[in-house]
């Protein structure tokens, strides 16, 4: 199956293994639920320990596999000089965003995944990854990936997405 | 920069020495290599030279643009800055003289084109610093035979829609005299423009719901995010009239449409993600639901054949409807393109046409009048270009400054 | 020879014909010789005849190869909607600009051709032509393409070049 | 945007609707297909949740970078406002990896570094709106280890120098207080910023000569039209205090020199288009001409071995000389690239390596430290990396937004 940009960025021609994810568990609130900078008050559940005995994660972050890129469709910012959860120097994390829900292989759990996009840098154009598990048009806000999410930044331009565990899904409470 | 302060600059006190040597040939032994290979005619004195030609020419473009003229919106996805709308001839066998001419559309602008008037509009944004700075969201106005701008429209705020290209995130009013250009912050809106003093009207919420498609006479019709739809309905200055609502008619998590409809004889042909196809009359003042059925059959329904691109819709002027097709369709795969485009009778609710698009299929277009070309943006993020009766490829526009060219708009 | 941007611009490998072209025969003049937007007062041979018997010129000026490109630089506007003396529709021809002599293989003359730059809009980005025959460095501003010459235009983004005549090389006469 | 207006603004009325199916599943079926195919680890509820992390987590770097790090100047010549620098691990394996940092560089900016302060230089432009209005030239100065902005210095007037890139269309001054930033309008200028006050100094004409050679503590040698030279020598203040002209040393004609010197423990190394090598001394407050040897053999020269490329030279730690050689050279192909580096001990005027460049040569850039790695960019407009002193390609770097990235600086 052609992924969008195929040939365009090789990178992003590399096989990838369809995660499970599933959605339709947290509908509509996309928006809100990642409105603020810090942590957003949300009713999912927290880490009771921080320090589990395990690895809790498992795989290549700078990889579009990765069990967080379930709905992604932007350049990876691990690629970037950033990390999946952090942005690269010199840049802004957008405090408004599209989520996903994303099942970690390792535990088992279904997780909402922030995607805040890095903005105030040119496109990094680098490992761009379309996942769009989950992606519904522009009339669905919350779940679209099609919208530049440098929305609430202090610049609209685009650089990279992340992919921030916001916390379980309801389901697995 | 005049000549003379250029020569006493530049050139300072060294000026005189190389007047002096304008005289002289200095360069035959460094050319004198290259100025054999092509053996060129000997010098004919009684052919006259060559004239001196003005500086300054400017093409100028018909008012009319060819029929097989097509639009190119080029995000230019890894330097947004420098995205295009490029006019090109699809039918020109030439590469070389395929492109008649470029407008500039930054950081995702949108455009869209008058169907009657010389005129072509991009809606686009700058911060003042390339990539910071304070940002200004502007409507341009461009002139369509001369491509020189006629004006700026700035915005109050900057919220306009900044996504993949659509062909709806700006619409011309049905008798058009209005200009309508969707507004995004997450918060949506339009904003109207006055097309006959080139002047704001105003700016029109649409709650939880996006998009122009045109409506009625000069009525906006928004996709919401409970399934539905919303008409606006304007006065005759173009001020809110009054908000029409049409009821849910697909489940946007189960059921999910396309919002990109084509729009034929005033009736938007929506098509579901997994082969629906939705029809909603916009020829009143208010869009009303009509009715609901398949493109695909049973049997292609259960191979998974679904409708699957960017901006894979567009109709022609006989009024056929065209969509992309993918097999073995999943969720995640809506927006990956497919291999077939697939040409209906819309009235009927027959398929008329399967066209093969063996480099893939991401977006298409079709051409004006009687023998309609499709334009599919390929895998390679060219064009291939066919003609429809036969289904044939007639060739692939490549090197004209394309990057992602996601989005073909016919021409008028 | 590779080209510089062989691969980048697919059209510019084709493979180019050396033109025979003779120079140093205007040294030194350059911004001066096309410093105004008509034709600059030059003390080149004018044309006594504007109707020729036979074709004063042949090939493809959409071509690298063409004969008036032997200095050339950058995006040929015959391929951007302009001509090889015209700039594309919506855009601006610079008024100041470097030159350089080609041979017209028809005639056998050298001409002076100013490769005056249409600016306004991004790049044309096709039609890639790099010949580079009498080109200097900086220092030899008027004979040095590296430079952006969209310089007393209104914008100064570079789009297409164009070759204009301006006349008989001196050696000509 | 506060979270409260989009919610009531987006969503509106079916707010409540869709806070109430949060909590059923209703997605289930449409992801049944792909729910199976990675057979996903059982529930393990012994093993402890991942923590809901931080937001707004900004990467740094360190003030002192990495002897293998480089940084690329793209020009993005297709897309002049997305230019950019690229901060790349030359010596990184795994792609994904590579990248550290980018800067933006708008409209062919110019770029360089500080060899001991955390400041990084970027002399850039912007129009108001893309490609129209107001220009502005902003001298731009980094933090190296955050990439925030310290400060921006407004030009008075559009004159800096907009050419392909050149490692001395800015210099930092020999005893590092001041930063010289070159114009072109095309007449000819530089202008000093005091790196203490991050104040502009003044703005001082070099008629008939270009560029920005760091010359003893404080002055400035610039490249003329004639084939000679010209210092600039500041005061303690930075204005100026003379000038001094170096008398013509090629002709610009028939002999001419690249304009791009590899700089050796202040003696600038200037290749001629046909092998020539004129060794020019910066070390004192005026430049001097000190002497011209060749780098290429009576053979090599019938055989017109010349350096050719773009940036095609460069020095490393041990004070090696590297430039691109190209066989078969001609006019018209000194900006072409070679198949070959070659390396040179300047003092003994011998050459010391020839390295096989296999993808060719357009610019090149060798790594810090003693045992310094050459990056070349390659005929795909790639980065090969070769170990010096084995000769072999290491790797290629690709894919890290690059699309034309001609000139290549070491890290400090």
């Amino acid at each position: 199956m052609f992924k969008l940009f195929d040939r365009w960025f090789e990178k992003s021609a590399r096989s990838v293994a369809q995660q499970s994810s599933r959605r339709g568990v947290i509908k509509g609130l996309g928006a809100m639920l990642v409105g603020g900078a810090s942590i957003p008050l949300l009713p999912v559940a927290r880490a009771a320990d921080p320090a589990p005995a395990r690895p809790a994660e498992d795989g290549d972050p700078t990889s579009c596999d990765y069990w967080r890129y379930c709905a992604v469709d932007g350049f990876l910012c691990s690629c970037c000089g950033g990390s999946y959860n952090s942005c690269p120097p010199g840049t802004e994390m957008s405090t408004i965003t599209w989520i996903g829900t994303c099942r970690n292989p390792v535990d088992g759990r279904s997780y909402v995944i922030s995607y805040n996009d890095c903005c105030g840098t040119t496109q990094c154009a680098t490992c761009l990854c379309q996942r769009d598990e989950g992606d519904r048009p522009l009339y669905r806000s919350d779940k679209s990936n099609d919208v530049n999410w440098c929305l609430g930044s202090k610049s609209s331009v685009y650089h990279c997405s992340t992919a921030v565990v916001v916390g379980l899904a309801f389901e697995e409470q | 920069m005049k000549c003379k302060s250029v020569t006493t600059t530049l050139l300072a006190g060294t000026l005189l020495a190389l007047l002096s040597a304008c005289w002289e040939d200095s360069g035959s032994s460094a050319h004198a290599a290259t100025a054999h290979q092509t053996a060129p005619a000997a010098l004919d004195p009684d052919r006259a030279p060559l004239p001196p030609e003005e500086f300054g020419r400017i093409e100028t473009l018909p008012a009319n643009y060819p029929k097989d003229w097509i639009l190119v919106d080029e995000v230019n996805f890894s330097s947004m800055f420098g995205g295009k709308v490029i006019i090109l001839d699809a039918a020109e066998s030439k590469p070389e003289l395929r492109i008649k001419g470029i407008m500039d559309k930054s950081l995702i602008g949108n455009f869209t084109q008058h169907p009657t008037r010389p005129e072509l509009y991009i809606m686009e944004s700058f911060h003042e610093r390339g990539s910071r700075g304070k940002r200004s969201d502007v409507l341009v106005i461009y002139d369509k035979t001369t491509l020189n701008i006629i004006k700026e429209i700035l915005w109050t705020d900057t919220t306009r829609l900044q996504a993949l290209p659509e062909r709806y995130s700006m619409a011309v009013s049905g008798d058009g005299k209005l200009l309508f250009v969707a507004n995004f912050s997450p918060a949506a809106s339009f904003t109207v423009i006055d097309l006959d003093s080139h002047e704001r009207v105003g700016t029109i919420g649409t709650p939880g719901c996006v998009l122009t498609y045109p409506t009625g006479k000069r009525s906006v019709t928004s996709i919401c995010s409970d399934g539905g739809l919303l008409t606006t309905v304007l006065d005759n200055r173009g001020q809110l009239k009054s908000r029409s609502r049409i009821a849910p008619f697909f489940d946007t998590d189960t059921t999910p449409i396309f919002e990109r409809p084509a729009i034929i004889d005033g009736l938007a042909y929506f098509p579901g993600f997994q082969g629906e196809m939705h029809v909603v009359d916009m020829r009143g003042e208010e869009a009303k639901y009509l009715e609901q059925w398949s493109l695909v059959s049973p049997a292609e329904r259960a191979a998974n054949w679904r409708p699957a691109g960017l901006s894979l819709t567009d109709r022609d002027d006989r009024g056929r409807f065209y969509t992309i097709m993918q097999p073995d369709g999943h969720e995640g795969s809506h927006q990956h393109g497919g291999n077939q485009v697939w040409v209906f009778d819309v009235k009927k609710k027959q398929r008329l046409l399967v066209i093969e698009t063996p480099g893939w299929a991401i977006s298409l277009g079709v051409t004006r009048g009687d023998k309609p070309k499709l334009v599919v943006t390929n895998g390679e993020l060219n064009l291939d270009v066919f003609d429809v009766e036969s289904g044939k490829l007639v060739h692939t526009l490549s090197d004209f400054g394309n990057v992602t060219p996601l989005l073909i708009h016919k021409s008028y």
